[in-house]
């Protein structure tokens, strides 16, 4: 099998950014990217791009699109869409091109413009990554599907208001010396525990925002990276995409995510490792209860035993859960989330550690992508 | 602006059956009940055998949540309260809850009523089940 | 590289399917590739499917929601999106992921639901594969890009409305024993030319009509085809994908498809063969030029010589195009189109000929997948 | 509802100046000019210098249609045309003309004028040029 690594990456300010198009963001990280890894541009073979919804912008053909404006015509352009995880499916893909031998250098990139739709359009938009014949029927947000699981597992596991409110406290301190976020300002439990109820038990500080952004990497082959010169490529070790039912009335349990747990288990197991070496971990905290989900899920600590983890700053002797501030303080441009958490760890490998892991949710759970990287001591032999 | 598709009459129309009478399915391989309706069994697949289940209506609260925001066609609801609500029949079912709020708890039994779910901009109405809780008076 | 084949193929009447839903059409189409295959469905890995809008149906996350109700969890769910090229987009990752290695047994299906969006609610999701910002702001729909076309495909090489009317009037004729299409009886050059001008110089029965259905095939490596013991795999023996600029103004000409040209060059090349080889051509008729211009930058006709080329009935000694109809006959549920195609080619290569062509284009030519399959006869030594 | 995204003011707002005064951009490397405004050079790539230009707003047409069937905005135009221009700078632009549909033909001189675009059903209008045709008497 041959070896791959992310060997550039970009990505635009997080934000209500007004004054910028779903194509003027799209090309920014796609620039940055490239300018990252120190190539032309042309040397690239095929662009995937991660993209939600085109109810948020009346505009499909997304891929094409940015191809055209970032100059790369004629190379195959592909979007791909899994609700929230399309950023992570469009990695996975280019992955697998690359793997399959028809390409040696693919770019992967997420985007969504969020705020060009007013009124109650976004909350529409969002909710057509449920089961809208059944669950959008009834009156469903997308707030109140995670708001079902966080009632059930406070049912069953006595986790708290106050451990939910945690993960946003956590994550808005992480977030404090990363340049890209959205929020960059402290909040306390009893802030978040008196914004507004959205949907209970969630309140409006346990919901990550609507942004706007996109990011975007470049990955290679070992061969190209050979050829390039590439100094400090970070690997990736291992990539787990899993299914589970769409409408949260057809899973087993409410309180964890099959998709999760078995996307998990395939990406550490091509990586040869397990949770206990992860150092760092990019989770998908769209609410706070999906952070404890998520810890749980990837085996940081025990089923149910996720509220405590949080009470202890998202960290034990090992991992740092969502170190750069997650969904809720860095934003959640939805297709762009999954790229963003990739670029965040390749940031930190190339710096520090051996293993970081990104996870990657769609809609309430029916879509999960797990994606180990590692750092150039992560090679062995 | 015509009507988001998710409440126009086509698709109202096609599964007004299941909606107004909980008729989901039972796969007579297997004896799985699914409420929605399936087409194949997830257990059995080409196996399985799927026939017309018509459930009771009856079950307790599993989850539920209030909610204070609000899609296109709720909003003169708000606030209101959906469930997934464990039928007898083992079947989980997504569904509003009506009742006193405060009467609303994990546990508590419900049934089946009809009433009206949603009303569009250009007034469409679309009607369907809610479940209600049961008063048990010493409970 | 890996030899892939075609095992399975299924699709669904096409039609105004008022009685069923978007979940109903995927199903029904994935259980007859699944029953066509001759296997239990449990060997599928992964699922892609070809889907162009949520804005149709308000639901996203489709490829999540169809591996769910097809009892297919927990595999890889993928939604691929190139506007009307959706299905062939989902055809070529498919492809990508056998060829990777990682999977040995696939399905890519399409699927498109139409006719739940009511009054111009179809226009204007239809609209959303061009360039929003720029085509569709002075209010051009999709039939005025290709009409901007024609005009000018007429202005250069004299091609008239005749030759365009030609195209439908084939096409219904070949559908007459297509069991699947939209359109069963036969039309004149009198009934194009006297149905309503809907963006001059494109009548009414120049356009492929709007369309409910889907399509899905079993894809899977030569070692799977050799343990599950499959008879009569069709396979495939090149594939190419091509971007060009999302919208008309900006391209180098309009009266081609640099796209097509480039797929077409790809996907021949890899196959070995060359444009005279091929016996069955199924190309994207969404409008009656685009027959024209595909058959002149497939290389079937020098280009200019499209119009004369559907006089002779869209055959030459050797190549049959649309031969079961086209777009415009058997319908055009955009996202099932480009999989809808590779079962027809499927089911003739079964019986007769040695080489097959399906051309599939996204939006107004911004996206072009050029496949090539090949009989059982076509695999030398 | 609310307005289609594409009509919606945070689109509008973002690029009157470019719909408003044709402003495009030139590639101060390779001396290519592009209109609509791209943010790279599709030849120069990393190389490329992008600065605004504005095009003088004189052309010909390319090629054009008549629009019998409008997408939502458009509905009280009907009849209308759209081409693409050929402008002065030798760039393709796609526009509405205006001027007696008599008139318009492949090859005609136009020149940009400002008009209302379209009105979406709650009364919110974009603005725009259009193309006119140029009477040149004799021709
Ligand atoms: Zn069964
Ligand atoms: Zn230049």
């Amino acid at each position: 099998m041959r070896k791959i690594a992310i060997i550039g990456v970009g990505q635009t300010k997080f934000g209500e950014e007004w004054t910028k198009s779903l194509r003027d963001l799209a090309i920014e990280a796609g620039i940055k990217a490239i300018e990252d890894a120190k190539i032309e541009g042309k040397e690239i073979e095929a662009l995937y791009i991660g993209n939600m919804s085109g109810i948020f912008t009346s505009q499909e053909h997304l891929a094409a699109l940015a191809a055209d404006m970032a100059g790369l015509n004629p190379i195959p352009s592909i979007r791909c869409e899994a609700a929230c995880a399309s950023g992570s499916v469009a990695f996975r893909n280019a992955y697998l091109s690359i793997l399959s031998g028809q390409h040696d250098i693919v770019m992967a990139a997420g985007a969504e413009k969020m705020t060009d739709i007013v009124d109650a359009g976004a909350l529409n938009a969002l909710m057509s990554a449920g089961d809208q014949e059944w669950e959008g029927f009834v009156g469903l947000t997308f707030a109140g599907l995670y708001a079902l699981i966080a009632r059930r597992h406070m049912h069953e596991f006595g986790t708290t208001q106050e451990q939910l409110a945690l993960v946003s406290v956590n994550n808005h301190k992480n977030a404090l010396k990363n340049e890209y976020a959205q929020f960059r300002q402290e909040i306390t439990v009893e802030d978040v525990l008196s914004s507004p109820i959205i949907s209970d038990p969630l309140h409006l500080l346990d919901c990550s925002p609507i942004t706007d952004g996109a990011a975007a990497i470049i990955l290679a082959s070992e061969e190209a990276i050979k050829r390039l010169k590439i100094e400090n490529p970070i690997w990736v070790l291992g990539v787990g995409q899993a299914s589970a039912p769409l409408a949260l009335h057809d899973r087993k349990s409410l309180t964890r995510f099959d998709s999760t747990i078995i996307a998990a288990r395939k990406a550490y197991s091509q990586a040869k490792i397990s949770a206990k070496d992860i150092e760092y971990a990019e989770v998908h905290d769209c609410f706070s209860i999906n952070e404890i989900l998520a810890i749980e899920d990837l085996g940081f600590c025990e089923k149910g035993e996720g509220g405590k983890f949080v009470e202890k700053n998202g960290i034990n002797e090992v991992v740092k859960v969502n170190s750069t501030g997650g969904l809720k303080a860095i934003g959640h441009p939805v297709g762009a989330t999954g790229i963003r958490q990739l670029c965040d760890l390749t940031r930190i490998l190339r710096e520090k550690g051996k293993y970081g892991l990104a996870q990657n949710v769609g809609g309430s759970g029916s879509t999960c992508v797990v994606t180990i990287l590692g750092s150039k001591d992560s090679i062995k032999g | 602006m015509p009507l988001s598709p998710i409440s126009s009459i086509p698709v109202a129309r096609r599964i007004i059956k299941n909606r107004y009478r909980l008729i989901g399915s039972l796969c007579e391989n297997c004896k799985s009940m699914f409420m929605p309706p399936r087409i194949i069994c997830p257990n059995c697949r080409r196996k399985g055998r799927m026939k017309e289940y018509e459930f009771s209506g009856e079950g307790e609260i599993y989850s539920f949540t209030i909610l204070n925001t609000a899609p296109e066609g709720f909003e003169y609801q708000k606030p209101y309260v959906v469930g997934i609500i464990k039928l007898r029949e083992g079947v989980l079912f997504t569904s509003q809850i009506i009742g006193k709020v405060e009467s609303i708890r994990i546990g508590k039994r419900v049934r089946a009523v009809f009433r009206k779910m949603s009303v569009s901009e250009d007034g469409f109405i679309n009607y369907g089940l809610k479940f209600e809780v049961i008063d048990e008076g010493s409970s």
